[in-house]
């Protein structure tokens, strides 16, 4: 069941049609309308447009139906907690209304709120009050998740979990985040909705992963590298065959079983260039490449495009090693890259 | 000194209407006072402002009116009569809808102060959590407004207890019946009884510091 | 069901004197006492209000009653006194009111023992004049007592009946300067279900016993005692 | 048919005991809601008690003892004749000291409950920007317990309006001093001078509505 | 005028003298007492203990002085803002008690506030209500700051932007802020207190770079490499004289002025080894260094500390980069520093 919205949002429109499962991931600077539109998306604020959910109606021209019989679960960007009653009661609130029997424990165990779970809300600190909203948002049965900066306040091992939890949500429906962190993007999005100042725009990862309302923002862009994975029984490096007989090594962190392909991002920042191939080097993925083009990027920095073949990889290096390097379009070298980041 | 019966009398009549009368406006004031709370149409102001007459007239002008409607001249007490055989006025059961009609604002009043200062996020929450409203009464509403019910139970049964130009108008200072505490002790203190004035006096208050002790006691704990 | 009697609130206290006597008699019927002023009786009466018995302190209100047609021929039970009682020491009762730091009085709308003091104050020219301080009314004679008697007043027109007399207390007997003497009277309703009741009531009242006990009670014996008890 | 005078002084006088009632109250209940909120000590609780007390006592009872206390039997009322050479009884002072004491808790109730519901993350941010209390509540206190001191004013004045059992005790029924609306109408009615009691009555109601009017026209204004 | 603190805390007891100027960065996982301590130190909590600033005692056996007293600013978790009022007034609230006049417009247009002054707190975005709390916070006049994740919800802009005000701000006087993002950490941090679950350590950030309550959140080490600062008038890299011969190039952030020794932080992730000096690469800094052990890290991950003369470095590889290149102990090689993060 897709969710496919056409509406008015405060930079102009929004027309966007969300993958059935996985997660969307909405993205934009502070007060640019992020909240606004997931409340439109619930409910909860009233835009001119259509919304629909699978088969389901949410809102058109004639109909509008009430947040609670959107069936849904959200997570907002307060944790909204009953400061009277304790974590667990907060968890379940409603849970009963719903015909599945709530399975909050496992939720519940990997935010690490077992032992909370029977205090009041209200003597809990900020990050745990995050954790009860999101575990209440999570355990919900729903037919679609809404997440507002559900990681804020968590430190890294409590968001990695979290990150663990929301994917496993996102296997069955379709999970709606706000977040500012890109790392928290790359690791879950599959699908953007980068909110500008003039423009909403809306798309797959790999479309979007460059737009300037991205890059502006960490200051460098990426590059997506694609291909199917090699599972090496012996290691627990595995393979991704990028074509034009270059291999790529990661360990991969998601065992996308069924998909074949799989996608990794390179941070420009994290590919360095060698005239000669290391072979006594410690850097694992050295990849044969050709330079396509030079563009100055920030003070000092070059921004480089690769062909790797049948794909095409970006660098940003210092001009200074541009000019050591005497690098020019068509020069032929070595792509040494230092991390990878397996998307969806 | 033991309490003479028709004290005794006067005071669980007093208490008796206190009761009904509190319990019947909060059952009423709840929902009326969150349609007034969340309405933006002109009919809800104009309630607003029917429901709150009372606030600002004298229990004398009400107790006026409420003769008048009370009266077999009138529909209502027409009406009365002739379903029951008996008028509203002189009855306990007269006495018990002016007490409600004296009282309403003072149990609706606390009530929309309370809901005005809900906290709408959590309303919002209610709604995606699909509470339905009985239960967000009963999560929500009910435990975060409790000081404006507690509020509204005081003041509507002490306004009530209190009253006196009301019950004195349409009551008819009717032992066992009309005869509230306020009504007996201004009896007793016109019939110069006065040792059976302060007998009265210093029960009720006896009651009051007893009632406000529980009152006061379990708002501690909980606090 | 008892017997409900609306009594003018000089007549309570020694109302509920005599109701011993007459319970011993008649072990069956439940009296209810309701007092007040008069007037204010006379309407709840007029309103529909479930008495039996109405016991005035003037004649007036009754025969008001027996005209509209909603009780019986009224009867006399007793002739009240009208007292002034003054604190500080006078000659005159006119010399009292003078003095007064505050004068009270029933309010004469509604009792009719206010209405004889207003008569009597407008004889002397005391009624509301400038260089005299207002009288406070009460809403009945008892509330006048009881202002008296707290000290709140120290001159007050007030009914013998409920004045118990005490040394620093000086008292006037206005009864006799009065134009229309305070003539009491009582009617039974037409309303009431309890007439045998009542009647049987009102028959002990106007006995002889009984009105010779009013004279230590604060009262006059009326007249004729007992004589048209058989019209009713 | 224009409105006799003694009716216009009546409803004046009336408008003006719980005018000044009013104003005392909110200026005394303040600070006493903030410190019975605030202060865990017993003697807080005692005194809560007994600020609570007429909540629970009919006004006859409040009536009969200030009855007595202003009599010059007693230390208050003979204190009084001492200084003003008057009595406390039968004197509008008289009268805004009992309608103080019986209006109250009234005032109190309101604004304890608003304070109870101050969000205390917000006084202590405004203890850390060193806001004095002057500041906090100018800034804080009153603006975020607006409702509340609303209905305290409103409760306090209907409830001051609405007194007529304390009036009825300790007035005396003096035109221009003591001749409350609420004792004038129950004169009226009790006399059977129903064209008096009603147009008082309107009259009275025709003031309440507009009251009110005002008060939700500026309410609406402000929402 | 620093804050020496020695009171209890959830985890037994902290006992620090935190600098006169700079950044002291609270550092633990959610629900480990960070408020709490905040609080505790601000005089919203009493716990047995003292605490005092400079000469001023803030509390001890005897003494408590009131918040309102102890003359500080404070940006709370949630931004506490009165919905009521405007942005602006919520920032100049209470300000015209202090003597000094407020100079709130730096402060609101670095924070990009400017636009939002006239608007009501209520009607804020999440991130804009915390940036108001944080402007009404940096624009107080007060003898010491505390900020309670002051961050939070902020898209990456306005996190730098916000992260320079605060440095600001600490170079009169000192400042303490909880954070659960270690670039924050790195790039503010000058004095730590670390809480864990049985102990609070406090220190230099030097001493506890490598602290396992910091490295269990991260999953690596850093190393912390210091020298003077040899400007390069002719480029923007400038070169950190490491000892023994060697230079570490950077291009500096913070101009340190008046400190001639610089410390740079290299996340172990970012330094690969060769065994050869690769002449022909975009890698700046390439140094000398001999292998002084080796230790399994997590799966499949070794972490080598190096030796570059008068400085340790630590470098995590792959077990398989370890195997391929044969490192033992005594080796002598080449590390390639990928990126450095100067800190204070
Ligand atoms: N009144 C209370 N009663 C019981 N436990 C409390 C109370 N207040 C706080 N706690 C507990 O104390 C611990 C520390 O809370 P604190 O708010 O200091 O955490 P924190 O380190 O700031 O966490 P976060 O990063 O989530 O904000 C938490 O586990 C919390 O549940
Ligand atoms: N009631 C309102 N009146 C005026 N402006 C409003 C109102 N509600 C929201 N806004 C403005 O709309 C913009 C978008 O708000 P929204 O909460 O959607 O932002 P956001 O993208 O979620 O930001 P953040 O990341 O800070 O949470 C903000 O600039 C905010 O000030
Ligand atoms: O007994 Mo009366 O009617 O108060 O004068
Ligand atoms: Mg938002
Ligand atoms: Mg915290």
């Amino acid at each position: 069941m897709s969710l496919r919205a056409n509406i008015k949002v405060l930079s102009g429109s929004l027309d966007c049609a969300l993958p059935a499962t996985g997660i969307t991931v909405i993205f934009g600077e502070s007060g640019c309308g992020k909240t606004t539109l997931l409340r439109t998306l619930i409910g909860l604020e009233k835009a001119a447009g259509s919304i629909f959910l699978g088969s389901t109606t949410w809102q058109d021209a004639q109909r509008f139906i009430t947040p609670s019989q959107r069936h849904i679960a959200v997570a907002f960007q307060e944790p909204r907690l009953l400061a009277h009653k304790t974590a667990l009661e907060n968890i379940l609130l409603g849970q009963q209304n719903t015909t599945k029997a709530c399975h909050y424990d496992a939720i519940t165990k990997a935010l690490d709120l077992d032992r909370l779970l029977h205090q009041k809300a209200q003597s809990l600190s900020g990050g745990e009050q995050h954790r009860v909203a999101l575990a209440r948002a999570l355990s919900k049965d729903a037919c679609a998740v809404f997440l507002d900066e559900p990681l804020t306040g968590l430190d890294q091992q409590r968001r990695k979990a979290a990150m663990g939890l929301i994917q496993q949500a996102a296997e069955t429906k379709p999970v709606l985040l706000v977040t500012h962190q890109l790392d928290e993007l790359l690791a879950l999005a599959q699908y953007l909705i980068l909110m500008g100042k003039n423009q909403t725009l809306c798309g797959e990862i790999d479309a979007l992963i460059n737009e300037p309302i991205l890059t502006q923002q960490r200051g460098h862009e990426y590059s997506i590298l694609t291909g199917p994975l090699q599972p090496n029984p012996a290691s627990d490096l595995h393979a991704i065959d990028l074509g034009a007989g270059q291999t790529l090594r990661i360990t991969p962190k998601i065992h996308a079983a069924g998909t074949d392909k799989i996608r990794v991002a390179i941070d420009a920042r994290d590919v360095s260039l060698s005239l000669s191939r290391a072979e006594d080097s410690s850097i694992m993925n050295i990849l044969a490449a050709k330079v396509v083009e030079l563009q100055p990027a920030h003070e000092g920095a070059i921004k480089v495009t690769l062909n790797l073949g049948s794909q095409l990889l970006r660098a940003l290096i210092s001009s200074h090693s541009a000019q050591k390097l005497a690098l020019k379009p068509g020069l032929a070298l070595f792509a040494q890259i230092k991390a990878t980041v397996q998307i969806r | 000194m033991p309490l003479p019966a028709a004290s005794v009398q006067a005071i669980l009549l007093t208490l008796e209407l206190a009761f009904i009368s509190t319990l019947l406006l909060l059952i009423l004031a709840t929902p009326l006072a969150w349609w007034l709370q969340k309405s933006h149409a002109w009919y809800a102001r104009v309630t607003e402002i029917i429901v709150a007459l009372p606030l600002v007239l004298p229990p004398t002008v009400i107790g006026f009116y409420l003769l008048i409607a009370f009266s077999p001249n009138h529909w209502l007490g027409a009406q009365w009569l002739a379903i029951t055989g008996q008028t509203l006025a002189f009855s306990f059961t007269g006495l018990v809808l002016g007490s409600m009609i004296y009282s309403l604002p003072f149990v609706v009043q606390p009530l929309q102060s309370a809901f005005a200062q809900l906290d709408k996020g959590l309303l919002e929450m209610a709604q995606v959590q699909q509470l339905n409203l009985a239960q967000q009464f009963r999560h929500i509403i009910f435990p975060l407004c409790k000081r404006g019910f507690i509020g509204a139970a005081v003041l509507g049964f002490a306004h009530t207890m209190g009253e006196f130009g009301v019950v004195l108008m349409i009551g008819g200072n009717l032992p066992n019946e009309t005869q509230v505490a306020s009504i007996a002790i201004f009896d007793a203190v016109e019939s110069l009884n006065y040792s059976a004035a302060h007998q009265l006096s210093l029960v009720m208050l006896a009651i009051a510091v007893a009632a406000l002790l529980t009152l006061y006691w379990r708002k501690g704990a909980a606090r | 069901e008892p017997l409900r009697i609306a009594v003018a609130s000089n007549f309570k206290p020694a109302l509920e004197q005599l109701l011993p006597a007459f319970s011993a008699n008649h072990p069956d019927t439940k009296i209810t006492l309701s007092a007040g002023a008069s007037g204010q009786l006379f309407t709840q009466v007029s309103q529909g209000a479930p008495f039996d018995l109405f016991l005035s302190a003037d004649a007036v209100y009754p025969s008001k009653l027996h005209a509209q047609g909603l009780a019986f021929a009224p009867l006399p039970y007793a002739n009240g006194r009208l007292l002034l009682l003054s604190r500080t020491p006078a000659s005159q009762w006119q010399g009292a009111v003078q003095n007064a730091a505050r004068v009270a009085l029933a309010n004469p709308t509604l009792a009719p023992y206010g209405a004889a003091a207003k008569s009597l104050l407008e004889g002397a020219g005391l009624w509301r004049q400038p260089n005299l301080k207002a009288p406070v009314l009460a809403s009945n004679i008892a509330q006048v007592q009881q202002w008296f008697d707290t000290g709140n007043v120290d001159v007050a027109f007030a009914a013998a009946a409920l004045f118990k007399p005490d040394d620093s207390t000086q008292v006037f007997d206005l009864t006799a300067l009065l134009e229309h003497p305070i003539e009491q009277h009582l009617v039974i309703l037409k309303r009431s279900r309890l007439q045998a009741s009542a009647t049987e009531f009102c028959d002990y009242l106007r006995s002889q016993p009984v009105q010779q006990q009013l004279k230590q009670l604060g009262y006059s014996p009326i007249a004729t005692p007992n004589r048209e008890a058989a019209d009713i």
